[in-house]
């Protein structure tokens, strides 16, 4: 009866509705919580489904990792494109985060808040 | 009466609308499932095989798509400013960690085993998984842990500036050698050998950029988590 | 004569300006005004920014004057009215200041969608297509166009119900730049008026409406004023709106541009007049002026001369003008329409009266006022050649019909008849003006000499106290001058009052603090807190997917 | 001459500071504005050389990343590079008397701000766009909380939540394209957009839409920014409405022109675009404090121009690049005048200029608020008239009187600040300012008039540029 | 067997990733963050793609969670 799980057709379905989860768990920390590193992580949160939304959908079952052997041979590798991309935007997120909780120490250093919503000094 | 007390009206409409988006993404994402078409991953992995190393992940974040890589090395570059533009504070603040006696020895035996793991990664990062950024964070993880342990050690600031300023304008340099070269920016001039393929020294400007990248990475990151320790202590 | 400068211009837009006669009649109008003027310039001490500001201000209506389309038009449209904020600024205070551009942008802007109302369907902006663009609009546009385009005009007018702006702008600016914008200014309306609706749509009886409500309510409002520029100012919004009553109908006008110089001219000589009076004693309000005759006998003369034209009296040029007014009214029937135009030019002799008896007459108000003179000639040479011009119009009221024929042909309209120059034909009627001129003049003659002998046997008051004041002794806390309540009573009057209690004001403030307050909704919304505005975020995302899915 | 160098040098510069730092205080700041200065040769080096060009990197596209240098990037590129030699001009002047902290900072972010936007306007990959979309983003934020005061954190940490959000719905929009398109160069997408199922394309559009509406600044999305333009300081702010969203500006529209060449959407974003420009001056009529008074007028400017993209025709496109110049200059004119005014008078509540004693910078406020009011004879009114007129070809009079009322209650607000200027007789001391800074603003309010009594001189580039943009080259 | 793999692991993947957003103390939320991290690490190596596993388990989980841990000893639990 595993068997059933193992086409690629239910593979491809398991991946979008569990990365679509876990986006619905990031967006619903994003909107629902208060503390500022509960923001990023939901934030965080969000990235890593969508990450694992984009894997997921482009590997192949039968496909190797893309780690060649000898020069001249191409096929049953995973597509690389998204590995570099998605290496790239990992490292992007944290560099973001690392900024962000600067500023939110900083701000909390002056105000005394890590809660995003009472960040409104500036109602005018 | 009690859900509705105990749930504030955003966290009962951020729950629906998030839901409800996410029912949508679904809906329309498995109704419209991908096929299985030409991408332009199988192009870059021909192209990989004539001009590239054995793992074309680091081929294509390092060359291919070079260009992407120098950005995130420039974002990584403007954030690690950031975060000592806010946290940096002339007065002196070591580390007042308490660490006991186990993390003293267990970093005392670790780091080589880390260092060495790093830089490995670093290094073949271009036959194997891995490359510049992990093997990078590897290496500072390995000082932070260190730094954790000893409170007396710091790394010198002027060392971390030096070494990322060497790294990034090597990486630039590289990349203005390939327009003066061959015109064509970031251009792989030093015309890799298909014989060499899988050897260390393979893949022209290929690994020695991963490892600028490494360089790079590590000492950013060593700075952040070491301006955020140091500013994390003086509450 | 044509100037096409479609070279300049981008996006295919063709502009183009034009000499034509009646362009050339409202540029003569402007000239007059800012030749005298000019006379009275060096008795201020004005800041060389007025200056430059005038210049660019009259460039501007020379702009609006010729050009020949629509764009053109309203590039000088809006920077007249930028300009005038500007001059306006020199004196005016901030409240008023603030109202009057509110007013001129909504104007402005008004017009501007009208113009591009015009333009989507022929994508032209010349006049010379605008009726075929009118007729091609649907029913709907094209009365949206029509209450566009008026509403910028009456804005520009002061229209009774837009004027808002204007009584209180006319009170505190300038003294020379109030003479200019009665004089020039508000007669870029009718020049729109004619421009963009007479020429364009048949005559419309709602605007000949509203024309004659306008004389008649400004008059009974000017009435009860005290301040002399506010009286004035009213005065203008009543002639203005026998301009756009004749307007209304068809074959007026020739009333409508014979008034329009007179307007222009006795507008001038009677600011011009205040303004020597201001200049003099440094005061504008009738409580506290009176008794100038003897201190400033040739502006008491000239003031005379302006307030006959002003009522419409023959024998002066204020006649003549009137004259086709009515005529035109009669020939299109509306005696109802007529019967409201005399019955407000009859009433204008209330605030006319108190033109000139509550600055010349009666009690000096105060000591001060013992001390005036007669002002200079820079203040009395324009007036001299105002003057001189609403007599010669009096006398000869067809001398400048020849010049209205060639308008009025060039616009395909009905001539007036001339014979010579002392005769004014219309349908129903002609009267000679020199006949007329020669029998009051006899009898004027005649008056003064009687006046003058009798008077030099009445006692005359050393003290400005010296006057019986039931038994009580005066003094400079009683208000002698009759001017100070003059017209209050006419308030009893059950439709006097009403029209002069109420104001437009009441509604403008509440729009404005109703917009204020739909304002601060938004503002709240701008400064939210940051989970708020990602849930409207999702929630935007939401609707345009279900939206566009479906 | 390659246009790589429009992103390289800068990046070249922001890695070698610490080397710079030893040859002294200065040597920063001038090897800064001298780049500045020569990519700007470089621009006009290019404009007049060649006006098109591909230029690779590293491998041939369609599998590698290119350059497109067309008229209209140029155009862009050239707006950005001539804004950033302005304000660093302005700046060395400035900081004699008031100089940031850590100035060697300041300038690399600046630099990286600049290369990123030239980066998003040039580049034609879309994962490239997405990190130049990041390095703007980044630099972006750390500007806005330069300062460290409680404000500016506030603004920063609003920004940086803003546009990591943002960043989500980019990268997912980009990993949908790759997973049904299989490439990423702009050309192959454009080629194979139409072709993919619809239930995809609308959700590929709408996500590329939330993620660049937050960066464009349009309604439902754009709450952050009066914050943002408030809590930062005043001098940066003509660098955020200068050059950032115009660069997301151009980006988001190079890609719906790309992708959806037959303006399915074009309707609903007129709508959104009006929508924002009224619901943006509506809420600017309350304003009292100036930098967050000017924010709203960014909204409005922006979504004016959002409008006329939005139209999709030549003509309409034509109109927004004339607003483009001309809202930066103005803005630019506005904001360094307002940093002389918050440095003498410390306050930015609008009464402040109540008091504003120099007629010099009362004038040059007055110029560019009348220019982004549109009034006749300054550059703004160019555009706005462009605009209008296309819209009024297409019949569109519901947004017409929308864009109109937004005008007039947008008169109302600059009026009242144009009524504190010149009515109030209660004056402080003269305002003293400097020759340079007094060139410099000169110029920018000449620039206003030149081009709005001469708009002819530019029209024809433009009108080139628009049709390059509309046709869609990658 | 891969599939069922790749269905658990998505399961506690979101198990976790919802604990860790409820969760009120920071810290616990924190570490939860850190499962999640390593749950997608598993995930990516099942995908066949080593080197975005390592990047994710390197960076991801790890100098993320590290760089929340340090932040919140500064700013406290307290929203």
């Amino acid at each position: 009866m595993f068997e059933f799980f193992n086409s690629p057709e239910v593979i491809n379905i398991i991946v979008i509705i569990g990365s679509m989860l876990l986006f619905f768990v990031g967006l619903f920390g994003l909107l629902t919580q208060k503390h500022i590193i509960k923001i990023f992580m939901s934030i965080a949160i969000m990235e890593t489904a969508v990450y694992l939304f984009f894997i997921g959908s482009l590997f192949k079952l039968d496909a190797i990792a893309p780690i060649m052997k000898v020069a001249d041979d191409t096929s049953k590798f995973n597509d690389p494109i998204p590995h570099a991309m998605i290496l790239t935007a990992i490292v992007i997120a944290m560099a973001v985060f690392a900024l962000g909780v600067s500023f939110a120490i900083e701000y909390y250093k002056l105000s005394g808040k890590t809660n995003i919503d009472t960040m409104n000094e500036m109602r005018h | 009466m009690s859900i509705k007390r105990s749930l504030s009206t955003l966290t009962l409409s951020g729950f629906t609308l998030s839901a409800l988006l996410i029912l949508s993404f679904i809906n329309i994402l498995l109704q419209n499932v991908a096929t299985n078409i030409e991408r332009a991953g199988d192009g870059l992995l021909k192209l990989n095989s004539s001009e590239g190393v054995a793992n074309v992940v680091t081929t294509v974040v390092v060359y291919f798509r070079g260009f992407d890589t120098l950005g995130e090395i420039a974002v990584l570059f403007i954030a690690s400013l950031g975060v000592g533009l806010m946290l940096e504070r002339n007065t002196e603040c070591t580390i007042k960690v308490q660490s006991n006696f186990m993390l003293q020895s267990a970093s005392k035996l670790l780091f080589p085993i880390i260092i060495i793991f790093g830089l490995y990664v670093m290094i073949y990062g271009h036959l194997s998984p891995g490359g510049g950024f992990q093997g990078g964070v590897l290496v500072a993880s390995a000082v932070l842990l260190l730094l954790i342990s000893n409170k007396d050690l710091e790394v010198p600031h002027a060392v971390i500036s030096a070494l990322e300023t060497l790294a990034g304008v090597s990486y630039v340099l590289i990349g203005l050698m390939g327009l003066l070269l061959s015109d064509v920016f970031l251009f792989n001039f030093l015309s890799p050998n298909i014989a060499d393929f899988g050897l260390l020294l393979s893949g022209g400007i290929i690994p020695i950029v991963y490892i600028i990248v490494g360089i790079k990475v590590g000492s950013e990151m060593g700075f952040i988590v070491q301006n955020l320790l140091k500013r994390s202590d003086d509450v | 004569m044509m100037i096409n400068l479609s070279n300049y211009a981008l996006g295919h837009i063709v502009l183009a300006l034009e000499m034509s006669h009646l362009a050339n009649f409202f540029a003569v109008l402007i000239l007059l005004s800012m030749g005298t003027l000019l006379f009275l310039v060096k008795n201020y001490a004005l800041p060389k920014s007025f200056y430059a500001l005038s210049a660019l201000l009259s460039t501007s209506l020379f702009l609006i004057v010729y050009a020949a389309d629509y764009l053109l038009f309203f590039i000088g449209w809006e920077v007249m009215s930028i300009t005038t904020y500007f001059l306006l600024s020199f004196s005016v205070s901030q409240k008023t200041l603030h109202k009057y551009i509110i007013f001129a942008m909504s104007s402005a802007l008004a017009l501007f969608i009208a113009i591009l109302m015009i333009y989507s369907t022929q994508q032209s902006f010349l006049y010379s297509d605008a009726r075929e663009s009118f007729e091609l609009m649907g029913e709907f546009q094209g009365v949206f166009f029509l209450v566009l385009i008026l509403f910028a005009i009456f804005v520009k007018l002061g229209v009774i119900g837009f004027h808002y702006w204007l009584v209180d702008a006319y009170e505190e600016a300038h003294d020379i730049f109030t003479a200019f914008l009665s004089a020039v200014l508000s007669k870029m309306g009718v020049y729109a008026l004619i421009i963009l609706v007479v020429k364009v749509t048949q005559p419309m009886l709602a605007l000949a409406i509203i024309g004659v409500m306008t004389s008649i309510i400004a008059t009974f409002k000017a009435i009860q004023e005290d301040s002399v520029k506010r009286v004035l100012a009213y005065s203008s919004i009543a002639q203005l709106g026998y301009i756009v009553t004749v307007l209304g109908v068809a074959d007026g006008m020739s009333g409508a541009l014979y008034h329009s110089l007179i307007h222009t001219a006795v507008k001038l000589l009677l600011f011009i007049n205040i303004a020597g009076v201001i200049y003099m004693t440094g005061r504008d309000k009738f409580s506290q002026l009176g008794g100038l005759i003897y201190k400033m006998p040739q502006s008491f003369v000239l003031l005379l001369i302006g307030i006959i034209v002003l009522a419409g009296m023959p024998p002066l040029g204020g006649f003549s003008s009137k004259f086709l007014i009515y005529s035109a009214l009669l020939d299109t029937k509306y005696l109802l329409l007529l019967s409201g135009v005399m019955f407000s030019s009859a009433s204008a002799f209330l605030y006319i009266y108190k033109l000139i008896y509550g600055v010349y007459l009666g009690h000096p108000s105060h000591k001060k006022l013992e001390s005036a003179k007669e002002v200079s000639l820079s203040f009395l040479l324009p007036q001299y050649l105002l003057a001189f011009i609403l007599i010669t119009l009096g006398t000869f009221p067809a001398l400048i019909v020849p010049y209205i024929n060639e308008i009025l042909l060039e616009s395909s309209l009905t001539t007036l008849s001339f014979t010579h120059a002392g005769e004014l034909i219309s349908a129903f009627a002609q009267f000679n003006g020199l006949i007329v001129m020669s029998a009051f003049g006899t009898i004027f003659v005649l008056v003064v000499i009687f006046f003058v002998s009798t008077r030099s046997k009445a006692k005359e008051a050393k003290n400005r106290f010296d006057i019986a004041y039931c038994g009580e002794e005066p003094d400079e806390s009683t208000h002698l001058h009759y001017g100070y309540s003059m017209g209050k009573e006419l308030a009893r009057v059950g439709i006097l009052r009403a029209i002069i209690k109420n104001s437009s004001s009441h509604f403008y403030e509440y729009l404005g603090k109703q917009t204020l307050s739909f304002a601060e909704l938004f503002r709240k919304i701008y400064s939210g807190k940051l989970s708020v505005n990602f849930n409207i975020a999702i929630l935007f995302l939401l609707l345009l997917l279900w939206g566009s899915l479906r | 001459m390659s246009s790589v160098l429009f992103v390289a040098l800068p990046l070249l510069f922001g890695f070698s500071t610490p080397i710079l730092g030893y040859f002294g205080k200065n040597a920063v700041a001038y090897v800064s504005t001298l780049m500045q200065l020569f990519l700007l040769y470089l621009g006009f080096d290019l404009l007049l050389n060649e006006g098109f060009s591909i230029e690779l990197i590293s491998i041939a596209p369609p599998l590698g990343i290119s350059f497109v240098v067309t008229k209209v990037s140029l155009l862009f590129v050239l707006l950005f590079t001539s804004v950033m030699t302005l304000f660093s001009l302005y700046y060395l002047s400035y900081r004699s008397e008031k100089p940031y902290r850590d100035e060697s900072k300041f300038f690399i972010l600046i630099n990286m701000l600049l290369a990123a936007s030239i980066g998003l306007v040039l580049s034609s990959d879309i994962f490239n766009i997405y990190v130049f979309f990041e390095i703007a983003g980044i630099s972006a934020y750390i500007l806005s909380a330069y300062e460290k005061s409680s404000s500016a954190l506030e603004a920063g940490i609003k920004y940086l939540i803003t546009g990591a959000v943002a960043s989500i719905f980019l990268i997912f929009a980009i990993v949908l394209i790759y997973i049904y398109i299989g490439s990423l160069n702009l050309g192959i997408i454009a080629q194979h957009f139409e072709l993919l199922p619809f239930q995809i394309k609308l959700l590929i559009s709408i996500l590329l839409l939330i993620g660049f509406g937050f960066k464009v600044e349009i309604f439902p999305l754009n709450f952050w920014v009066s914050d943002v333009y408030q809590g930062s300081s005043t001098l940066v702010n003509a660098l955020f409405s200068a050059i950032v969203v115009k660069a997301y500006l151009f980006v988001f529209f190079h890609l719906l022109y790309l992708f959806l060449p037959h303006g399915e959407f074009s309707l609903f974003l007129i709508y959104l675009g009006a929508f924002s420009m009224l619901a943006a001056e509506v809420a600017g009529l309350r304003q009292s404090h100036l930098k967050r008074l000017f924010a709203y007028s960014s909204l409005g400017q922006v979504a004016l121009v959002f409008t006329a993209f939005a139209l999709q025709n030549t003509q309409a496109i034509q109109a927004a690049l004339f607003i483009v110049l001309a809202h930066s200059v103005a803005k630019m004119g506005i904001f360094f005048a307002l940093a002389l005014i918050e440095k003498e008078h410390e306050s930015m509540e609008s009464e402040t200029l109540k008091s504003l004693n120099s007629p010099f910078l009362r004038v040059i406020l007055l110029i560019s608020m009348l220019s982004l009011l549109g009034i006749p004879l300054f550059a703004g009114f160019v555009g706005k008239l462009l605009v209008l007129k296309s819209l009024a070809l297409e019949g569109m009079l519901p947004i017409i009187m929308m864009i109109i009322l937004a005008s007039l209650i947008e008169a109302v607000y600059y009026f009242k600040l144009a009524g504190y200027m010149f009515t109030s007789d209660k004056r402080r001391d003269v305002l003293k300012v400097t020759w340079a800074h007094k060139t410099i603003l000169a110029f920018l309010s000449l620039l206003l008039l030149i081009i709005g009594m001469a708009p002819f001189l530019l029209s024809e580039y433009l009108f080139e540029a628009s049709k390059l943009m509309l046709g869609g080259v990658s | 067997m891969i599939g069922l793999i790749i269905l658990g692991t998505f399961i506690t993947v979101i198990i976790i990733a919802f604990s860790a957003v409820i969760e009120k103390r920071v810290s616990h939320s924190i570490i939860l963050f850190m499962g999640v991290g390593l749950g997608s690490v598993v995930l990516f190596f099942v995908f066949k793609a080593p080197d975005v596993a390592l990047t994710e388990a390197v960076i991801g989980s790890g100098i993320s969670s590290l760089i929340f841990l340090m932040a919140l000893k500064h700013l406290g639990e307290k929203a």
